[in-house]
C-alpha cells in the first residue's frame, strides 16, 4: 500500500514552494511567548500559583506553535509523527503527575 | 564472516535465535540451580550470595536476553515475509540492534567470570543496588549490560514500527495485516515509549554508583521510591512486550491448524491496542505495598484489573477460532492449545494480584513468583515454542520432527505445571520470594521438592528440543513453500527458506489472509503487483558489530573507570557512525531471471 | 483432564492443608488477615468461575472438532459474532466489578489512621540488616526480633528502615507493608488471640533476607503491662564480675539491656524468653513444638556469640574472635543471657 | 518510483521524501523523537520529584541568573529560525543558501554550548556540584542530556555540511539535512520546557 499511495500524493501535492513569512511569524510569536514568560518570572510580585499557570500555558502554546510550523506537523502526511509525539506526552504526563504526587507523599 | 556482516533480516533472526536461545539455557540452569538449592530446607547448595546473584542473574538473563531476542527473532524472521516486503526499513540498524543486544547480553553474563555479579534482584532495587549497600561492580553489569542492550531492542522497536508503517505490500491495508504482524507493530509501539524509561532509570543509577550523584542516594538527599517508580513505568509496559507477541503467534497457529478464519479479526486488533493503552497506567501495582496510600492503591487495583477484559476478548476468540474448526494437532498446535488454558491460569492470578488489600498477603511471595511463571513460562514459552516448531520449515527448510517435538512438549508442559502450580500455595502458606533457603517445618517441604522436580522435566523438556533440532538439521531441505499446507499469509507463497530477496515480485494482496484467498480462489500464486526486473539489495556492513563492540568496551572503561578506555569505546562507536554517513550505501542489484537460470 | 487434576488435586491441598497456623495466610488469626482472606476468597471463586468456563469451552473444542484422517473438508469461515463479543465483553466486566467493590472499601479500611488514637498501642518498627527493632514511643520501651502487643487493642505501626529496603509481613495476622529508608510508612493490625506469630521479611534485603524472621506475641493486657514494667526495671547484670565487664565493655557497645547500653543493634533484655535467637535459631526450651534440630537458647546463643556469620551470612555483628571473647567469656554471656527472662 | 522533476533543477520538490529510504528515515526518525520525548519526559520527572531536595548546596532561586538563561533561550530561538531556512532554501535547491544558513545553525548552536559551559562553570564554583544533593543531580542530569543533544546536533550538521560540499544536494542527501533540521527543532522544543520547568520554576520556587 505503502509505495503506491505515495505515488499519488506525489501528483497532488503543492508545486509552489512557500515563503518565509509564516515562519517569521512563527518566530516572533515564540519570542513574544518567551519574553512574557521570563517577564512574569522578572516582575517578581505576582502570585506564585498564577505564575506557574502562566509558565505553563507559554510553554505549551509555544510547543504548539513550533511543532505545528517549524516542525511542519500541520502538513499532510504526518499522521504517524503526531500519534508519536502524543503518544510519547502521554507516557509523561503520567510520570510527572507520579513525580508530583506520590515521590514524596 | 558472513554472519558477522550480515543485514538481511532472515540471517539476523537466526541470529537472534541462536543467541538467544544460548541465553535460555544459560538462565535456564541458574533456574534448576536455584531450585536445587530450594529442593529441601536448610540446603547448602548453594551460598546465600551465590543465591542472589543466581536469581538476579535468572530473572535479567531471561527477560533481557532470551524471551525478548527469541521474540526479535521471530520477528525478523517473519514480519517482511508476512507483509509482502524485501526486508525491514532499516536494515543496517536491524544488524546494529542484533549485535549491541548481543554485546550487553554478554558483559552482562561476563560478570559470572569477574566475580562480581549483579545480586540486587532483576528489579535492582535501591538502595540494595546503590553504591552504599553494594560496593562491588557487581550491579555495575547490570546498568550497563541492561543499558547496551537496551540500545538494541530500541532500535529493533523504532525499526519495525517504520517497517510495518511503510513497507507493506500494495493492497495490504492496516485491517488486512495478519494478527501477528499486528502484535508485533503493538509491541514495537510499546518498546518505543517504554524502553527510554529504562534508559534513564539506568543512567541515573549509574550516575549514582559511579560519579556519587543522589538520585537514589537518600543521604544526599535522594529518593528510593523514585527508583521504583521509574523500573515499573518501563516493567510493566515491559511484560506486554513479552506477551503480546507470543499473543501474536497463538493467532496464526491457531487459525491456521483449524483451517478457519481468525475470530473475531476487528475485536482482536482493538484489545492489543487496549491492553497496550492500559500498560502504560497501571504500574503502581507492583508497588502496593510501598506505602503510596489508599488513593493510588484503588486506582491502581481498578485499572489493572481492566486489562482482564481485553485479554479476555482474546482468549475467547482463540476458543471460537477452534470452534467448529478442522483441528490438528501438530505440535506447533500443541504448544497454542496449552498455552490458552495456562496463560488464563496465569492471568487470572494476575488479577488477584490486582486487588491490592490482597495484594498485602501476595506482595513478594511465591504465589506471585507463581503468577509470572503462568503467564511467562506457560504464556510466552509456550508461544515462542509454538512460533519455533510453525515457522521452522520457513527460516530453516527442514520440518522439526513431529514426534520429538509432542515429547517435547508433554515433557516440558508437565514439568511447567509442576513446579509453579504448587508455588501459588507455598505463598500463601508464607514463604517470601528470593529467600536462598527456608527453615524445616514450616510446611513448605513437600511443595518445594515437587517444584524442583517439575522443573528438572522441564530441563528434559529443553534438552528434548535440542536434539530435534540437532537430528533435523541432518535431514535434507525439502520443507514445501506452504510447508503445513493450510497457510494463510504472504510468508507461505515463497520457497522455504526464502531466498535472499524474499519475493521476486512483490505480491497484491487482495484481502484478509492474502494467500488463503488466492488458494480458495483457485489460484496457485499470488498476482504480482510489479513486473519482473533486478531487485535493490543493501550491503552487507561490519560497522554495525565494531560499534557495538566500541559499546562494550566503554562498558568496561566506565566501570573500572579507565576513562581513556571508555572514550576510546564510545570514539570507535561515533567514527562508525562517521562512515556510516559519510560513504553512501548504494548496495547492489540481484536480477532474479538469472537466478533462475544459474 | 490432564489439566484439570492438578487443579483439583490443589483445591484438596487448599481445603485440608492450609500450612501453620501461626504462618499461613490461609488461617487467619486476625481481623485483617481474615478481611484479606475474604476477598481472596471471592476472588479465587470468581477465578475458578472463569477458569472452568474456559477450561469447559476448550475440552469441549478439542474433542469435538479434531480433524479426521483424511480430512480434506474446508469449515466455515466464521468473521465474528457480535452477540458472542458483547457477552465476553460485559460478563468480565461485570464479575471485576463484583471483585472491585470489596477491593476498593478494603484499601480504604486498612489505611485508617491509628496514630492518633488514645486507645492504640504506637509502635515504631525499623528494619535493620537483618534484624528488626520495635520501639513503644508511648511506653518508652524498645525491644528487638520478637515484638509483644497486647490482645484487643489496635496496634498503630510506623515503619521506616535503618538502611536497604525490608518488608514488614505476618502472614496469619495480616501484612505487609514495606520499611523504606528515609520515609515512614504506617499501618495497623489487631491480634485477638494470644499466641506468638511469625513473622518474615518480605523484601529482598541481602544475603541473609531468608533469614530475617521475627515474632509477633500477643499477651493479654495485664500481662503486657507487667513486661512494659519488667522492660523498664533495671538491668540484671552478669553476676560474675569478669562477665559483666566483658559484656559491657565489649556486647554493651551496640547492644541494650533494661537501661544500660545503646540500641545500635538488638535490644537484648529477657532474650532468654525469646522463642529464638538470631530470629531464626529455635529455642526447644521455650518454643511449643520444638524440632530435632533446635537447641536450648544457651545452646544457641554460644553457637551465634561464637560465629554470627555462620548462622547469618552478612549481618554485621562481630564474630567472638573479633571481639577477642575467650571460650569462657562466650560460655559466661550465654549463661547469663539465657537466664535473663522477663516475667509477664 | 519515479521522481518528480521540479522546474528549478533536477531534484524533486520534496527531496527528503521522494524515495522509499527517504520516507521510512523521515518517519523513522519521528518515531525515534517519539522515544525521545519520553526519554526527557523521564529525566523531567525525576527533576520534578526531586527539586527541593537541595540539603546545604544553593537552591534554584538563588543559583540561576535569568539574564544568562535569557540570552541562551534567544539564541537557541533564533538558531531554530535559521533551520527553517535552511530547508526551505534546500526546497528551492540553492545549496550555497542551503549551506549557508546551517552554517548559521551551527555557530548559535556553538554560542550556546558555549554559555551552557560557562553557566555550569559558574555553579560549580558556587559549590553545586553533581554530588552535592539530589537536586544538582538531576539538574546536571537533565540539562546535561540536553546539553550533549546540542552538541551531537552540532558534530551531525557539521558534518553534512562538509557533504553538501563532496556530494551536493541529492535524495540521499536531502532526507539527512531534512532529519537533522527537525532534530534540531526537536531540541529547542526541550529547551522551552527547561527554561520554563527548571529555571522560570526554580526562580518562583
Ligand atoms: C508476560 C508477562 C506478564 C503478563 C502477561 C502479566 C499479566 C498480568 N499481571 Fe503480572 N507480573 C509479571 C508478568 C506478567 N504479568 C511479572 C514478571 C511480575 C513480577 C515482577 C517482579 O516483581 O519480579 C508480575 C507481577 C504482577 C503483579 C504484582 C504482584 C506483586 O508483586 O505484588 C500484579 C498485581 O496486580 C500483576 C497483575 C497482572 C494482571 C492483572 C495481568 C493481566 O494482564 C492478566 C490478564 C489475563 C486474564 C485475566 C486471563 C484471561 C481473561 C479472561 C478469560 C476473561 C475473564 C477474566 C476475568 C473476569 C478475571 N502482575
Ligand atoms: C522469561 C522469563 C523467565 C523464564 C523463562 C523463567 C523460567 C524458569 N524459572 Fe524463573 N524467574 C524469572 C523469569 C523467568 N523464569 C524472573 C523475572 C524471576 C524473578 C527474579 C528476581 O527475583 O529478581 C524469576 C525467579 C524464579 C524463581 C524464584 C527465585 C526466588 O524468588 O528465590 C524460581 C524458583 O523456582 C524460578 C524458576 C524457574 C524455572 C524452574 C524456570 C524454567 O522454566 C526454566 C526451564 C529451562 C531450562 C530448565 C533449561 C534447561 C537447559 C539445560 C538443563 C541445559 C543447560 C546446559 C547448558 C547451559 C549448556 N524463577
Ligand atoms: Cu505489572
Amino acid at each position: 500500500m505503502a509505495s503506491n499511495h505515495s505515488a499519488s500524493e506525489e501528483q497532488t501535492r503543492r508545486h509552489k514552494v512557500e515563503g518565509p513569512q509564516k515562519h517569521i511569524v512563527a518566530f516572533v510569536l515564540s519570542l513574544a511567548l518567551t519574553i512574557i514568560a521570563f517577564a512574569a518570572v522578572a516582575a517578581g510580585d505576582i502570585n506564585t500559583n498564577f505564575t506557574y499557570f502562566i509558565l505553563v500555558l507559554m510553554a505549551i502554546i509555544q510547543v504548539f506553535v513550533q511543532l505545528a510550523f517549524w516542525m511542519h506537523m500541520k502538513d499532510r502526511g504526518h499522521l504517524f509523527p503526531i500519534i508519536c509525539i502524543i503518544a510519547g506526552v502521554f507516557v509523561v504526563c503520567a510520570m510527572i503527575i507520579t513525580a508530583l504526587f506520590w515521590v514524596w507523599w | 564472516m558472513d554472519w558477522l556482516t550480515t543485514v538481511d533480516h532472515k540471517k539476523i533472526g537466526i541470529l537472534y535465535l541462536l543467541a538467544g536461545f544460548i541465553f535460555f539455557l544459560v538462565g535456564g540452569l541458574e533456574a534448576i540451580l536455584i531450585r536445587i538449592q530450594l529442593m529441601k530446607p536448610m540446603n547448602d547448595f548453594v551460598a546465600a550470595d551465590t543465591f542472589n546473584e543466581l536469581i538476579t542473574m535468572h530473572g535479567t538473563t531471561m527477560i533481557f536476553l532470551a524471551a525478548m531476542p527469541m521474540l526479535f527473532a521471530l520477528m525478523n524472521a517473519v514480519i517482511p515475509l508476512q507483509i509482502g516486503a524485501r526486508d525491514v526499513a532499516f536494515p543496517f540498524l536491524n544488524a546494529l540492534g542484533f549485535w549491541t543486544f548481543f554485546f550487553g547480553g554478554l558483559l552482562l553474563n561476563i560478570s559470572w567470570f569477574a566475580g562480581q555479579v549483579p545480586d540486587a534482584g532483576w528489579t535492582s532495587y535501591v538502595p540494595l543496588a546503590g553504591p552504599t549497600y553494594n560496593g562491588t561492580h557487581g550491579v555495575d553489569y547490570y546498568v550497563i549490560g541492561l543499558q547496551i542492550a537496551g540500545i538494541g531492542t530500541l532500535l529493533g522497536g523504532i525499526n519495525f514500527m517504520a517497517t510495518i508503517i511503510n513497507m507493506r505490500a500494495p493492497g495490504m491495508s492496516f485491517m488486512r495485516m495478519p494478527m501477528f504482524t499486528w502484535a508485533i507493530f503493538i509491541t514495537s509501539v510499546l518498546i518505543v515509549f517504554a524502553f527510554p524509561v529504562l534508559t534513564v532509570g539506568l543512567v541515573a543509577l549509574m550516575f549514582d554508583r559511579l560519579f556519587q550523584a543522589n538520585f537514589f542516594e537518600v543521604g544526599g538527599g535522594g529518593n528510593t521510591v523514585l527508583w521504583e517508580h521509574v523500573f515499573w513505568v518501563f516493567g510493566h509496559p515491559e511484560v506486554y512486550i513479552l506477551i503480546l507477541p507470543a499473543f501474536g503467534v497463538i493467532s496464526e497457529v491457531v487459525a491456521t491448524f483449524s483451517r478457519k478464519r481468525l475470530f473475531g479479526y476487528s475485536s482482536m486488533v482493538f484489545a492489543l491496542v487496549l491492553i497496550a493503552f492500559l500498560g502504560f497506567m497501571v504500574w503502581a501495582h507492583h508497588m502496593f505495598t510501598t506505602g503510596l496510600g489508599p488513593v493510588a492503591n484503588a486506582l491502581f487495583s481498578i485499572g489493572t484489573m481492566l486489562i482482564a477484559v481485553p485479554t479476555g476478548v482474546k482468549i475467547f476468540n482463540w476458543l471460537f477460532t477452534l470452534w467448529g474448526g478442522s483441528i490438528r494437532f501438530t505440535t506447533a498446535n500443541l504448544f497454542a492449545i496449552g498455552f490458552i488454558p495456562t496463560f488464563v491460569l496465569g492471568g487470572v492470578t494476575g488479577v488477584m494480584l490486582a486487588s491490592a488489600p490482597a495484594d498485602y498477603q501476595y506482595h513478594d511471595s511465591y504465589f506471585v513468583v507463581a503468577h509470572f511463571h503462568y503467564v511467562i513460562v506457560g504464556g510466552l514459552i509456550l508461544g515462542i515454542f509454538a512460533g519455533l516448531h510453525y515457522w521452522w520449515p520457513k527460516m530453516f527448510g527442514r520440518m522439526l520432527n513431529e514426534g520429538l517435538g509432542k515429547l517435547t512438549f508433554w515433557t516440558f508442559f508437565i514439568g511447567f505445571h509442576l513446579t509453579f502450580f504448587v508455588q501459588h500455595f507455598l505463598g500463601l502458606l508464607g514463604m517470601p520470594r528470593r529467600v536462598w533457603t527456608y527453615l524445616p517445618n514450616q510446611g513448605f517441604d513437600t511443595l518445594n521438592l515437587i517444584s524442583s522436580i517439575g522443573a528438572f522435566l522441564m530441563g528434559i523438556g529443553t534438552i528434548v528440543f535440542v536434539l530435534n533440532v540437532i537430528i533435523t538439521w541432518a535431514k535434507p531441505r525439502n520443507a514445501a513453500a506452504d510447508a503445513w499446507e493450510d497457510g494463510r499469509s504472504l510468508e507461505w507463497t515463497i520457497p522455504s527458506p526464502p531466498p535472499e530477496y524474499n519475493f521476486k515480485q512483490t505480491p497484491l494482496v487482495r484481502g484478509i489472509d492474502a494467500w488463503w484467498k488466492e488458494k480458495t480462489e483457485g489460484n496457485t500464486a499470488m498476482t504480482p503487483a510489479e513486473p519482473l526486473g533486478p531487485i535493490h539489495m543493501p550491503s552487507p556492513s561490519i560497522l554495525p558489530f565494531i560499534m557495538s563492540v566500541g559499546l562494550f568496551i566503554a562498558g568496561f572503561g566506565f566501570m573500572y573507570a579507565h576513562h581513556w578506555l571508555a572514550a576510546g569505546g564510545i570514539l570507535v562507536t561515533f567514527v562508525c557512525m562517521f562512515f556510516r554517513s559519510v560513504y553512501d550505501d548504494h548496495g547492489f542489484h540481484i536480477d532474479p531471471e538469472e537466478e533462475v537460470q544459474a | 483432564m490432564k489439566r484439570i487434576l492438578p487443579l483439583l488435586a490443589g483445591m484438596a491441598l487448599l481445603l485440608s492443608a492450609c500450612g501453620r497456623s501461626d504462618l499461613s495466610a490461609l488461617d487467619p488469626q486476625g481481623p485483617i488477615a481474615q478481611r484479606q482472606y475474604d476477598l481472596m476468597k471471592i476472588s479465587i471463586s470468581i477465578m475458578t468461575l472463569v477458569v472452568v468456563v474456559v477450561f469447559a469451552i476448550c475440552i469441549y473444542v478439542l474433542i469435538k472438532f479434531r480433524r479426521r484422517k483424511g480430512d480434506k473438508t474446508i469449515p466455515k469461515q466464521v468473521e465474528g459474532n457480535h452477540k458472542l463479543e458483547i457477552i465476553w465483553t460485559v460478563v468480565p466486566l461485570i464479575l471485576l466489578l463484583i471483585l472491585g467493590v470489596p477491593t476498593i472499601q478494603s484499601v480504604f479500611g486498612m489505611a485508617k489512621d491509628y496514630s492518633k488514637d488514645k486507645d492504640a498501642i504506637q509502635v515504631k518498627v525499623t528494619s535493620h540488616l537483618y534484624w528488626w527493632e520495635f520501639e513503644y514511643p508511648q511506653l518508652g520501651v524498645t525491644t528487638a526480633q520478637e515484638l509483644v502487643v497486647p490482645t484487643g487493642k489496635k496496634i498503630s505501626f510506623e515503619l521506616v528502615s535503618a538502611d536497604v529496603k525490608h518488608s514488614f509481613w505476618i502472614p496469619s495476622i495480616g501484612g505487609k507493608m514495606d520499611t523504606n529508608p528515609g520515609m515512614s510508612n504506617r499501618m495497623y493490625l489487631e491480634f485477638p488471640k494470644e499466641g506468638v506469630y511469625r513473622g518474615k521479611c518480605a523484601e529482598l534485603c541481602g544475603p541473609s533476607h531468608a533469614l530475617m524472621d521475627f515474632k509477633a506475641k500477643s499477651v493479654s493486657p495485664a500481662s503486657f503491662d507487667k513486661w512494659v514494667a519488667a522492660m523498664k526495671a533495671p538491668a540484671v547484670m552478669p553476676a560474675d564480675a569478669h562477665i559483666a565487664e566483658t559484656f559491657r565493655s565489649k556486647c554493651l557497645a551496640c547492644h541494650a539491656v533494661g537501661d544500660q547500653g545503646t540500641n545500635g543493634a538488638p535490644n537484648l533484655t529477657g532474650i532468654g524468653g525469646r522463642q529464638t535467637v538470631a530470629g531464626i535459631l529455635y529455642n526447644s526450651d521455650v518454643v511449643k513444638d520444638p524440632q530435632s534440630e533446635d537447641k536450648t537458647v544457651e545452646e544457641n546463643l554460644k553457637t551465634w556469640i561464637t560465629n554470627p556469620q555462620k548462622v547469618k551470612p552478612g549481618n554485621q555483628m562481630p564474630s567472638a574472635a573479633d571481639n577477642q571473647l575467650t571460650q569462657d567469656e562466650i560460655d559466661g554471656i550465654a549463661k547469663y543471657l539465657a537466664g535473663y527472662k522477663l516475667d509477664y | 518510483m519515479s521522481a518528480h522533476q521540479h522546474a528549478e533543477g533536477q531534484l524533486p520538490h520534496e527531496p527528503e521524501r521522494a524515495t522509499l529510504e527517504g520516507r521510512n528515515k523521515v518517519l523513522g526518525f519521528w518515531i525515534f523523537l517519539g522515544a525521545e520525548v519520553v526519554l526527557f519526559g523521564t529525566l523531567f520527572s525525576a527533576f520534578v520529584a526531586l527539586r527541593h531536595q537541595v540539603l546545604d548546596g544553593p537552591h534554584a532561586s538563588e543559583l540561576f541568573e535569568l539574564p544568562m538563561v535569557f540570552a541562551a533561550t534567544m539564541i537557541l530561538l533564533t538558531s531554530s529560525l535559521m533551520s527553517v531556512f535552511a530547508v526551505q532554501a534546500m526546497h528551492r535547491n540553492k545549496v550555497k543558501a542551503l549551506i549557508g544558513w546551517l552554517f548559521v545553525t551551527i555557530i548559535l548552536g556553538l554560542s550556546f554550548l558555549g554559555l551552557e559551559i560557562y553557566e555550569f562553570n559558574n555553579y560549580v564554583a558556587e559549590g553545586h556540584r553533581m554530588n552535592t544533593s539530589a537536586f544538582s543531580s538531576s539538574f546536571y542530569t537533565l540539562v546535561g542530556f540536553h546539553g550533549a543533544h546540542v552538541a551531537f546536533g552540532v558534530l551531525w550538521i557539521s558534518l553534512l555540511i562538509a557533504q553538501m560540499f563532496k556530494k551536493g544536494l541529492t535524495v540521499v542527501t536531502a532526507p539527512k539535512i531534512y532529519l537533522s533540521m527537525i532534530y534540531w527543532h526537536f531540541i529547542d522544543v526541550v529547551w522551552v520546557f527547561i527554561f520554563t520547568v527548571v529555571y522560570l520554576m526554580g526562580k518562583v520556587g
